[in-house]
């Protein structure tokens, strides 16, 4: 009895003195990284308008089950980009991007925040720099992917086609919604987007 | 009958086609050999524990006196070949391998019979029992080469009633022709040994079965058989191990004998051509099995050619009849190429398994070492048992003989085909051997 | 115990039985954060802490704790280290934290871990264990970044993540398929070394 | 009576003794490795027709890779070197037929590399590799370099094999573009048929040709006997029926089976490289077992998965598959009523 | 995927988890375990067994513990600590309850409990569930399948293995090294599977 007393003493000694530092571990570290995650977003989001001096999420929207959210970004006083997050169907995995628009609607630049896609194929979405830059400037209505050169859509990278699709299509996405949103007089063109 | 009409080759799933080289002397008439001076008389030809010796040396003996008796059931005795004087009784030169013990008689060439051979020419009228007494005191054990002794085979137990007897005149083994010459010369005398045989288990349905590629002795077979109720001749596909007892009765008889059981187990008693001529001499004659068909062949020696050849002649005898070595002469063999036993000399003796002497050139003797086994499933569909010898292969050669035993090893009858078909040249047959005898130590251990 | 210097100890983790190629324990790991050199390096410095913390916890409670609850109570340490490894990485390494998060909290399932509380921390001194834990630790990470040199710098052509070759040799070795090859040719390659120059049995143990 | 062959020589004639049987086949390990490669020609000829000098130098390339790499790994490891058995040819030989007329040379040489020395001689040699050298060679490469080895040259039919323009292959046409950009190439599903029949069209050196392919498959399966029936037939069969019943745009039973049966590596990997004996299951009724799994497996890769084509991968996974097959499926030993249950 | 169903995603979480990124041959997860018991197939097909009742169950343990404590009272942190012991503690009752009711079973499969307690995946599983903000029926998929493609590594490799005793193996590659090696090459072969489900 006194062993069994001494057997669960020790344990629960040994539990709370563990517990304790793993809370204190946790209060010390959760801002820092509630603060690092923060900073991350922030960081993402202000490169894709780098002019603007506010950004702040406006709402949320959604593709099938995935829940995404967009974003104004202000200089002063006058909207100069909408920021959206957004996702299109790779290989291997659903590539996350950050869309950001102009006030007309047009795509203004696009960046990878995260992806699986296979090495050497699918990540030349990242490395072909040319692949990304292409969509600056491009209306809604010439988001489509061409396997041949094009200054007018956006061209595939050879042997990356899908992973390259699903880049466009993520945009393309994204920047329906934000028409939906914020278009007023634009037109969407094709209506309904190919997945 | 029903059977006679067969004109379908039957035959067994399975097997190989070796060159079959019958032609050396499957046309020729089969020659007495010539009264040896020295005969030596191994105390066992058969399968079961040797005999006792009944001479002592300096005793004379006759042609067809006992000069063995076994002393078990599965026993034969062992007869002399012709009269003269035992000179010898001691262990001598086999042609399974070893030495064995013998008894050596120097000829005095008279070749007198010993007295007293009963003959019975109404032996229809005798009883299985009777007729069994006979067989067995005659010796005659199986004369394909398994030296099974006959009256045992003739004896199954009660419990396991037989309906049909089916002669083997397939030999399937390339080379040896003294079946075939056996059938062509004395047809009439294997159909009744055939009917004694019918007699003594009491069945109504004999068959022969022939390879197809024996046309004169199948006509000859057909017509000794005519008009004789119940038997049939049954030309069986020209195929490698035709002539195995379980093979021979599926292509006859289309039935399966059951893995690890015997012919018996399904109705069944088969028996070689010459065992059944043998038979008939015995009963009808009262003569002991003193001589058999003996094939000396193959391109080692000079003139190959099919003898009628005593108990106890000498191999180097018989080469020297058949023209001798030829310059290549490299490897000689007891039995055909397949199962046959290769021989260390010329002084082993005929005895009643002995169907061949197989003497190859060195050209055809393969030495050629073997490699790893590349799977290529020949000998699994060469195995007329249907066992995967490449895999048996492989644990044997890792030494694994339980998981050997796993993969059914034991139905193995070291027929060869694995190993003929072997691109890799694996001795496939040689590691079995090892291994059964490996698993028997264990189990006796 | 009989007395061994605290060098020999240390050593002992680094190459006698180092627990990658050695002892073969917490494979994992080995392969699944080698793509790269970098972070084969701080999954090794995240072993590294908890191998030693736990070992210095483990041999200073040692006397304090039954035996028969002893197995739960080391494991109940290990956990809370890598807690502890985990919340810091999540704090202050993000970028590997984000590739290699899943992998760091597995390290709790390591046997490696478990194995030196019981094998060694639980029969010795502070000082010991501690060298012990450090050695292991060590050899841990060494083993982890030879691993992630080979696969990155076939693989991408580059060290740490600086592109050296400019080109991509063998892709597949930075794919999980690749890390088996490069895991098994350099233990192959390590015990052929084992054999040739120390005469050693070059034997790798059986796994697990 | 211990040891393989062993001669015993005594004081008489000199009799060699051995244990029986006293006569062998004629066919060795090697016969069998040189008439395959052999069987290979007509395709590899073809292959050099349609993509000249190029296909020369990768076929060169990788057989001396990979003989090379067999006998210095043979000379490492003390074993004695076997390459004129011909089966380190052999690998070489169908690792240039699988990889497309534009790779520079240093692939293959990989390829062939791997092939005999990670997947074959690591394993224990000739008899012991649990995949097929050459594809996993292939597969390695094709990981490795993703996009040297997805360019594919249209056939130029002249000596240099220079000029040559790349296009995609009618599977990924069919799979990224859709039928209507298959038939925008090929004009009519007959000129396809044609096309894909004689070999004038995209793809790797040695697969294009079928005609060429179904000569060699005729000489090892009527003529030699060497291949049977089962796998390739299963295979083929079973992608027919599936492409047929899955594989079109309007519902079931709408697939182009005829296509999906002569393009890509079908012909080639179900007659030469699931037939391999190492690789494969050795009983007749696991084969086929095999080769349906392995039809299914392609379907399923060429209709749902990432790839375009799936032969290679398909005979891989099954390679995993056979020994499984071995161990479950065995022969049904004669008067054996009922295999006894197994462990 | 998009506006699929909820089942049609269980059933790719499942095909997924089970031959796409399957835990060994993708993931590297439970090596340990998958090297040590494939050394026969009597073996594999045992810990095969066992491993998948054990993986759901404890996943199920796991996630209601994760939704129905950890979220609400915002412990989330202590995920890694109430994980192990979640599935250390299920271990050990159904040892327990095992030995006392299913001698028989027991004496087979109990054995292999001892050694799960430190396999990854049974570890890993729970984490990713919580990472994903699975449901239980997606949890439960993600357990089931990662059961399955874990237990069809362990007999394919217990099969292979079995033949490569036969083989003759340079010395230095002997055990585990050709097993890395061997391991490798299936997972080159399970490469042909990549590409067919997106997650």
């Amino acid at each position: 009895m006194k062993e069994m007393l001494k057997i669960t003493l020790s344990l629960v000694a040994i539990f709370v003195v563990a517990g304790m530092i793993m809370v204190g571990v946790f209060y010390v570290t959760s801002p820092v990284r509630f603060k690092a995650e923060k900073k991350e977003k922030e960081e993402a989001l202000k490169k894709m308008a780098p002019e603007a001096d506010v950004i702040t999420e406006v709402g949320k929207w959604n593709i099938g089950r995935k829940h995404y959210d967009y974003h104004e970004a202000k200089s002063g006083r006058r909207i100069v980009a909408y920021i959206a997050t957004t996702a299109g169907k790779g290989y291997s995995s659903y590539v996350k991007m950050l869309v950001s628009v102009d006030r007309d609607i047009r795509v203004k630049g696009v960046q990878v925040l995260d992806h699986a896609e296979t090495p050497g194929l699918g990540d030349q979405i990242i490395e072909e720099e040319w692949f990304l830059e292409q969509f600056k400037g491009k209306e809604f209505s010439q988001l489509a992917l061409l396997k041949k050169p094009t200054k007018e859509n956006i061209q595939a990278i050879s042997g990356a086609t899908i992973s390259s699709r699903a880049v466009t299509n993520g945009v393309k996405d994204a920047v329906q919604m934000l028409i939906e949103r914020y278009g007023g007089g634009i037109k969407v063109a094709t209506h309904g987007v190919k997945k | 009958m029903e059977v006679t009409t067969i004109k379908a080759q039957a035959t067994f799933s399975g097997g190989v086609h070796p060159a079959y080289n019958k032609e050396l002397t499957a046309h020729k008439p089969a020659v007495t050999a010539a009264l040896p001076t020295r005969i030596i008389i191994p105390l066992s030809q058969h399968i079961g524990a040797p005999d006792k010796p009944l001479v002592v040396i300096g005793q004379e003996v006759k042609k067809g006196e006992k000069v063995g008796e076994g002393t078990g059931f599965v026993s034969a005795p062992v007869h002399a070949s012709t009269s003269g004087k035992v000179t010898a009784i001691g262990n001598f030169p086999h042609p399974l391998g070893m030495d064995v013990a013998s008894v050596v008689i120097e000829s005095d060439g008279k070749d007198e019979w010993v007295s007293g051979l009963k003959e019975t020419p109404d032996y229809a009228m005798l009883s299985p029992d009777e007729l069994k007494k006979m067989v067995s005191e005659a010796g005659i054990v199986g004369m394909g080469g398994a030296t099974f002794p006959t009256h045992v085979k003739l004896s199954p137990p009660k419990e396991k009633p037989i309906d049909a007897v089916v002669l083997n005149g397939a030999e399937c083994e390339p080379y040896l022709t003294a079946d075939h010459r056996i059938m062509l010369e004395r047809p009439t005398e294997i159909v009744e040994g055939l009917k004694i045989l019918m007699q003594i288990l009491g069945v109504k349905k004999g068959y022969i079965g022939i390879e197809a590629n024996k046309p004169d002795a199948i006509e000859a077979m057909q017509k000794a058989v005519a008009g004789s109720p119940g038997i049939a001749v049954l030309p069986v596909k020209v195929k490698y191990p035709q002539g195995a007892e379980k093979m021979l009765i599926k292509a006859v008889v289309n039935r399966t004998v059951p893995a690890g059981g015997l012919p018996m187990d399904i109705g069944v008693v088969v028996q070689n051509v010459g065992t059944a001529e043998a038979v008939y001499n015995a009963v009808r004659f009262g003569r002991p099995l003193i001589e058999r068909y003996v094939t000396v062949t193959g391109r080692g020696v000079k003139e190959p050619k099919n003898f009628i050849a005593r108990i106890g002649t000498p191999y180097s005898q018989l080469v020297e009849e058949a023209g001798g070595f030829t310059d290549s002469a490299a490897k000689v063999i007891s039995g055909g190429p397949m199962m046959g036993i290769s021989q260390y000399s010329l002084d082993v003796p005929v005895i009643k398994g002995t169907s061949g002497i197989l003497v190859l050139p060195l050209a055809e003797v393969s030495v050629k070492p073997y490699g790893p086994c590349i799977r290529c499933a020949r000998c699994i569909d060469a195995c007329p048992m249907k066992l995967q010898p490449s895999v048996i292969g492989l644990f044997i050669e890792k030494e694994r003989y339980e998981d050997a035993k796993d993969y059914n090893l034991l139905d193995c009858f070291e027929c060869g085909s694995c190993t003929f078909v072997c691109p890799a040249n694996r001795p496939m047959v040689q590691w079995v051997k090892k291994a059964k005898k490996e698993l028997a130590k264990k189990k006796s251990q | 115990m009989k007395k061994v210097s605290y060098w020999a100890i240390f050593k002992n983790g680094l190459f006698g039985e180092n627990p990658v190629f050695r002892l073969a324990l917490s494979l994992c790991p080995a392969v699944a954060v080698t793509s790269g050199v970098k972070n084969g390096f701080l999954m090794g410095v995240a072993v590294f802490f908890v191998m030693t913390m736990v070992n210095v916890t483990v041999s200073l409670i040692r006397s304090f704790i039954s035996p028969k609850v002893r197995i739960p109570a080391y494991m109940f340490i290990i956990a809370t280290w890598v807690t502890v490894t985990d919340l810091v990485m999540g704090a202050y390494a993000r970028d590997v934290y984000k590739e290699m998060g899943l992998y760091i909290m597995l390290i709790v399932a390591f046997a490696i871990v478990l194995s030196r509380a019981e094998v060694f921390a639980s029969k010795n001194k502070l000082i010991p264990s501690m060298i012990d834990g450090m050695g292991m630790g060590l050899g841990f990470l060494l083993a982890l970044v030879l691993i992630g040199i080979t696969r990155e710098f076939l693989g991408k052509g580059s060290l740490w993540g600086y592109d050296i070759l400019h080109t991509r040799p063998l892709l597949i070795m930075v794919l999980p398929t690749g890390g088996f090859f490069a895991m098994g040719l350099l233990m192959g390659f390590l015990n052929w070394i084992d054999r040739k120059v120390f005469g050693g049995t070059g034997a790798s143990s059986g796994g697990h | 009576m211990e040891g393989a062959v062993k001669e015993q020589q005594q004081a008489q004639p000199q009799l060699i003794v051995s244990v029986g049987p006293h006569m062998r086949s004629s066919e060795s390990t090697a016969t069998i490795m040189w008439t395959v490669s052999g069987a290979l020609m007509p395709a590899a000829l073809m292959g050099v027709y349609y993509f000249g000098f190029r296909a020369v130098a990768i076929i060169l390339v990788s057989i001396v890779t990979a003989i090379l790499s067999e006998a210095l790994t043979q000379m490492a490891l003390r074993k004695p070197v076997t390459v004129s058995d011909g089966s380190a040819f052999l690998t070489g030989l169908l690792i240039a037929l699988n990889v497309p007329s534009s790779v520079p040379l240093y692939i293959p040489a990989v390829g062939s590399f791997v092939a005999i020395v990670i997947t074959k001689q690591l394993f224990g040699g000739l008899g012991f590799n649990i995949f097929n050298p050459a594809l996993i060679g292939r597969a390695f490469i094709l990981i490795s370099f993703p996009k040297q080895m997805t360019t594919y040259y249209k056939p130029v039919m002249n000596v240099t094999g220079m000029d040559a323009v790349t296009t995609a292959t009618p599977l990924g046409l069919l799979k990224e573009d859709g039928l209507a950009a298959l038939l925008e190439v090929f004009h009519t599903k007959a000129e396809l048929y044609q096309h894909l029949f004689v070999g004038n069209r995209a793809g790797s050196l040695g697969e294009t040709s079928i005609a060429a392919l179904l000569l060699g498959a005729f000489f090892l399966l009527f003529i030699k006997r060497y291949i049977t029936w089962h796998i390739p037939i299963s295979f083929i069969a079973t992608v027919g029926l599936l492409t047929w019943l899955f594989g079109g745009t309007e519902g079931l039973l709408s697939g182009d089976a005829i296509f999906h049966m002569l393009s890509g590596g079908l012909i080639l990997g179900a007659f030469f490289m699931a037939t391999d004996y190492v690789t494969g299951p050795s009983v007749r009724s696991a084969q086929v077992i095999f080769g349906i799994c392995a039809g299914a497996l392609t379907a399923l890769i060429r209709l749902k998965g990432g790839y375009p084509e799936g032969v290679m991968f398909a005979i891989l996974l099954m390679n995993c598959f056979a020994p499984l097959l071995d161990r479950r499926v065995r022969s049904r030993v004669f008067g054996k009523i009922a295999v006894k249950e197994l462990k | 995927m998009e506006g699929s169903g909820l089942w049609e995603h269980v059933l790719t979480i499942f095909i997924a988890s089970a031959l796409i990124n399957n835990f060994v041959f993708a993931r590297y997860l439970g090596l340990c375990i998958f090297f040590g018991v494939t050394k026969r197939m009597e073996t594999a097909v045992g810990m095969s067994i066992t491993f998948t009742a054990v993986m759901v169950i404890s996943s199920v343990l796991s996630w209601v513990v994760y939704k129905y404590i950890m979220v609400p009272y915002h412990l989330e942190y202590l995920k890694i600590v109430i994980f192990i012991g979640i599935v250390a503690a299920f271990v050990q009752a159904a040892d327990t309850i095992m030995k006392k009711k299913t001698p028989a079973l027991y004496y087979k499969l109990g054995i292999y409990l001892a050694l799960i307690v430190t396999n990854c995946i049974i570890i890993a599983v729970p984490l990713i569930n919580a990472g994903e903000e699975y449901g239980l029926f997606e949890s439960i998929a993600l357990a089931f399948g990662s059961g399955v493609g874990f237990s069809l590594a362990l007999i394919i490799m217990a099969s292979i293995r079995e033949k490569l005793d036969l083989a003759d193996v340079p010395k230095s590659f002997q055990g585990l090294p050709i097993a890395f090696v061997l391991t490798g090459l299936i997972a080159l072969a399970f490469l042909g599977f990549s590409g067919m489900i997106t997650l």
